[in-house]
């Protein structure tokens, strides 16, 4: 844990408001981990998974209010500090990750560490090159690829709470789910209890506890 | 209370001594942890916070394990590794008049690790207690009264700007014996989040003049309380604001969300700001 | 109170009767004049503004001429021109308990010309007076009882959060048989301009977050208080918000400076709502 | 009394940070009245003097924190109520009027309706034609001048307070002195009783009892 100030190197648009933010510097962290990110439209950091491309470390942002709009177009360095969350051990098989654009970074550490398969999913067009990952775009394309998915013992879901919702649907009956856990963050470090997110488990706090939990902990 | 930066984290904000992590100790006058009551809390639930560029709304709702729970871990030297970097102030709260008087109790033989006690009867988030305490007055007083023969310790309140004047509060800790005051804390408030209500309590930029006045008129009718003054300190200058208006220390919230560092800025400042 | 637009000019904000010539008197529900308390007041010093784009702050001190010849100026038909264009609402206040019971009094023969009759609890400008009157629980308490007995308007009373909770406030006005009560009065701060202290009532912008809860725990304790919300609204979802959370009409004040022709856009905005 | 819309018709630069900005609309204001002027970076009004130049209506403005920059750089439309205070009716006899910079406009339609002779003062030196008014630059020639100044029944001082204060201590002798008053305003029209000062007769307010006061009633 510690605080560091990233310089941009280059951003690219992966698909829709989605972008890839490669970076000057570098960061140790282990796949899944995230950082807090200062911007001038917030009193608190926002939460954003650590990934990698092509060597740098990279941030996958996509655009949604004037934080992140903040972060792709605007700035030059980014204050940040991390690496905050768990590590995610994956159990030991055969696996695959289904991942939204904005986590196209992530899922290429992970990729790279765990020989993983990626699948990545985008409403839009990719607009980048995403290989060696298979990409699905579009609503129904996803929806029917995942119905169809068999072979793997266990799947990790990164993307939007309604995403990951509707792949743990299909999923979930098919082997072990795990998924990204969204949540309002202020410190990222377990100090403000203000991420806490409700499992069947009880109260769980997804920077500390997190932010991968399974499946079937955070949903029926 | 003897800092060696006038600077203290404040109650919640920085958790059970997270920060350390991310602030060099050595620009931390004092730490305080977060509040600890007498029975254990699971806080509110989620959604708990909403930030605006000027302000944070926090629904946390006082989660913690518990005085309990806290002595074990404690005990069992969970939390050496604070101590060994920082002075701490211990927070405690409760439900009622007679769980601040048990929680005091409680604590009674670990005192002297803490260079002060915070007593927080200011804690927006929670139905019964907090804000609640102030309410009866003469009951209060009493309380008052208890908690100072209870303890030996540095006795601090942690004093908010509703239900009751703070320049009031400030005198009953003065006529009781009390050591210091802490203005001020969050203040109820309430916003809009997609239609829906969200509820909480107000930190961060926005509070700087109101946060100020409190300061200022505590100042004017004590002049034996240790004051530290916070709410919305942002940099430097809020920070030399504070003194100015009469604090002795001031406490930095909300601002460490947005970037550590500061507090580093800051504490540089007061300490050049004291030669 | 039967207002044609739920919008009311916050007292003092508006003087007596200028906005007039800026703004439609047809959007205006009611206006409120400045207070009026029983001895003339030249009010403070100046200095007496500093604003923000984010706030106002405000010492103003309650200037006013004094009831008697504030009665003589109604008499004499110097304000005639201001009821025929809208309807009003007096607001009144005192330095002590006693001054309140004198000036409710005064107005008896005038009442029905207003259609309600505030009392401002609130006032952070005055060394005495205003916000003081909160700290006597059981003689407020008795003033609230001779208040109604003495006047047959429709009352309201204008509390701010400091002192007292303004949940408690509203549960003694509903037992006393007031009519509404108005929320929120500005709040205590201080700024520093040019290195030196300046001290006054804080409006504007920062409020609404304080003020819509405010709002909002009032109506969860009462039923019965037509309640008039207020405190940094600057648009028409603002004003929008108040009536979400409680309030049965809204009162306007800062944003007039900025732009009285704000307040046409937010009554227009409540009249479609209303449809 | 009403709200206005102004369009920005030119802007020229007076001398030092003073910019006269002629608008493509008219206001009917007599000499001495002024408008308050909305910016984004507060939430009250700002005053400043009614006045003409070439024909059309003009403020003159020094730029001296966020608003006047506004004003003078970014605004195209400005929200304005007014005229506000008092018309000045100048004494029947032989006067002078002496004006910073920032007051040109409000000076010259004074000079048009009541033929009165104008002195323009500025630290910095003209960058305008202000024909036919005579210029005084810099400190030590504005005191000098000031000093030999007679053959007058009355003076008005239009500036900044220091500026007028000055200006009195050295005319106060010879004739009648008359000045613009500064006071921190909300309303501008005598509901906020903001704009307070302190006289020898008291209270006034600068809104509704000037903007101009007598220099004996102001000042020792
Ligand atoms: C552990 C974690 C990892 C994440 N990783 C990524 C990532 O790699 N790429 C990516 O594009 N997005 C990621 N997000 C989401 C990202 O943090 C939000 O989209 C971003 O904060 C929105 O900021 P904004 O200012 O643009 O939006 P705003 O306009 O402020 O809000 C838009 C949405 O973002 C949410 N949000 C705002 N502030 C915060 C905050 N402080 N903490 C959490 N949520 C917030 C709001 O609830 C709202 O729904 C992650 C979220 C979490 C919890
Ligand atoms: C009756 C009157 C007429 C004026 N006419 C002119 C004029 O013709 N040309 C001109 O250049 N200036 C004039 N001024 C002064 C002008 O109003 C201020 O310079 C202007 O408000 C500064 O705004 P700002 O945002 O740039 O400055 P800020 O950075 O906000 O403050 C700079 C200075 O302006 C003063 N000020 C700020 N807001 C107000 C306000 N609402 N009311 C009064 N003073 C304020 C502050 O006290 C401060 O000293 C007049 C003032 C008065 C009272
Ligand atoms: C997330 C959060 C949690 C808090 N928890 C506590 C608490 O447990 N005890 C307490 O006394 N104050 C608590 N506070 C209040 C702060 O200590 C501080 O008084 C307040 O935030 C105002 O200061 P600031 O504007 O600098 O943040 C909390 C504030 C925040 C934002
Ligand atoms: C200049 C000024 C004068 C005020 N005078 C009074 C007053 O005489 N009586 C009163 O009850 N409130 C007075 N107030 C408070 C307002 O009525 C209102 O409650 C407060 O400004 C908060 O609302 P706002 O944020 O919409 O302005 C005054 C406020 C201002 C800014
Ligand atoms: S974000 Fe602060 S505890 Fe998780
Ligand atoms: S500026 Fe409001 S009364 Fe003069």
């Amino acid at each position: 844990m510690e605080n560091f100030s990233l310089t941009k190197k280059e951003v690219e648009k992966i698909s829709g408001n989605t972008y890839l933010i490669r970076f000057n510097e570098w960061i140790d962290f282990e796949p899944m981990q995230f950082v807090m990110v200062e911007t001038p439209n917030s009193v608190v950091r926002k939460p954003f998974g650590l990934g990698s491309w092509q060597g740098d470390l990279a941030l996958c942002v996509e655009i949604l209010g004037e934080g992140t709009k903040y972060i792709v177009h605007e700035a030059v360095k980014l204050n940040v500090h991390g690496p905050c969350g768990n590590d995610f051990v994956p159990p030991n098989k055969n696996g695959l990750i289904i991942a939204a654009a904005s986590c196209l970074a992530m899922a290429h550490e992970a990729f790279k560490r765990w020989d993983v398969e990626v699948l990545m999913c985008s409403r839009e067009e990719f607009e980048m090159d995403v290989r060696p990952f298979r990409k699905i775009v579009g609503d129904e394309s996803f929806l029917k690829t995942l119905r169809e998915l068999k072979g793997y013992d266990w799947y990790l879901t990164l993307g939007s709470p309604q995403m990951c919702r509707i792949a743990y649907g299909i999923l979930k009956t098919k082997g072990e789910v795990f998924t990204t856990m969204d949540s309002y963050m202020a410190c990222g470090i377990g100090a403000c209890r203000g991420c806490a997110i409700e499992t069947k488990e009880g109260l769980k706090h997804v920077c500390i506890d997190g932010p991968i939990f399974r499946g079937d902990v955070v949903w029926i | 209370m003897d800092l060696k930066v006038p600077l203290v984290i404040a109650s919640g904000v920085g958790g059970m001594g997270e920060y350390l992590k991310l602030v060099d100790p050595s620009c931390i006058g004092a730490y305080t942890l977060k509040t600890i009551t007498l029975k254990s809390k699971v806080g509110n639930p989620p959604c708990r916070l909403i930030a605006t560029k000027d302000y944070l709304i926090n629904s946390i709702g006082l989660e913690n394990p518990g005085v309990d729970e806290f002595l074990r871990r404690l005990k069992d030297g969970e939390y050496n590794w604070i101590f060994e970097k920082v002075k701490v102030i211990l927070s405690l709260g409760g439900d009622n008049l007679d769980e601040y008087r048990l929680v005091a109790e409680k604590v009674k033989d670990v005192e002297e690790k803490f260079v002060a006690i915070e007593f927080n009867f200011s804690c927006p988030n929670v139905e019964k207690g907090g804000l609640g305490v102030v309410t009866d007055l003469s009951n209060l007083e009493r309380l008052l009264g208890i908690l100072r023969k209870t303890l030996k310790s540095f006795l601090i309140a942690k004093v908010g700007i509703e239900g009751i004047f703070v320049e009031y509060f400030a005198k009953m800790l003065e006529n009781n014996g009390w050591n210091g005051i802490s203005l001020i804390n969050t203040i109820r408030a309430l916003k809009f989040v997609d239609g829906k209500i969200f509820k909480g309590g107000l930190s961060g930029p926005v509070l700087k003049p109101i946060a100020l006045r409190a300061v200022y008129e505590v100042r004017r009718v004590t002049s034996n309380l240790f004051v530290i003054g916070g709410g919305g300190i942002s940099n430097e200058e809020d920070a030399k604001e504070f003194l100015m208006a009469g604090a002795d220390a001031v406490s930095v919230g909300t601002i460490i969300y947005k970037n550590p560092k500061i507090v580093e800025r800051i504490a540089e400042s007061l300490r050049r700001g004291r030669l």
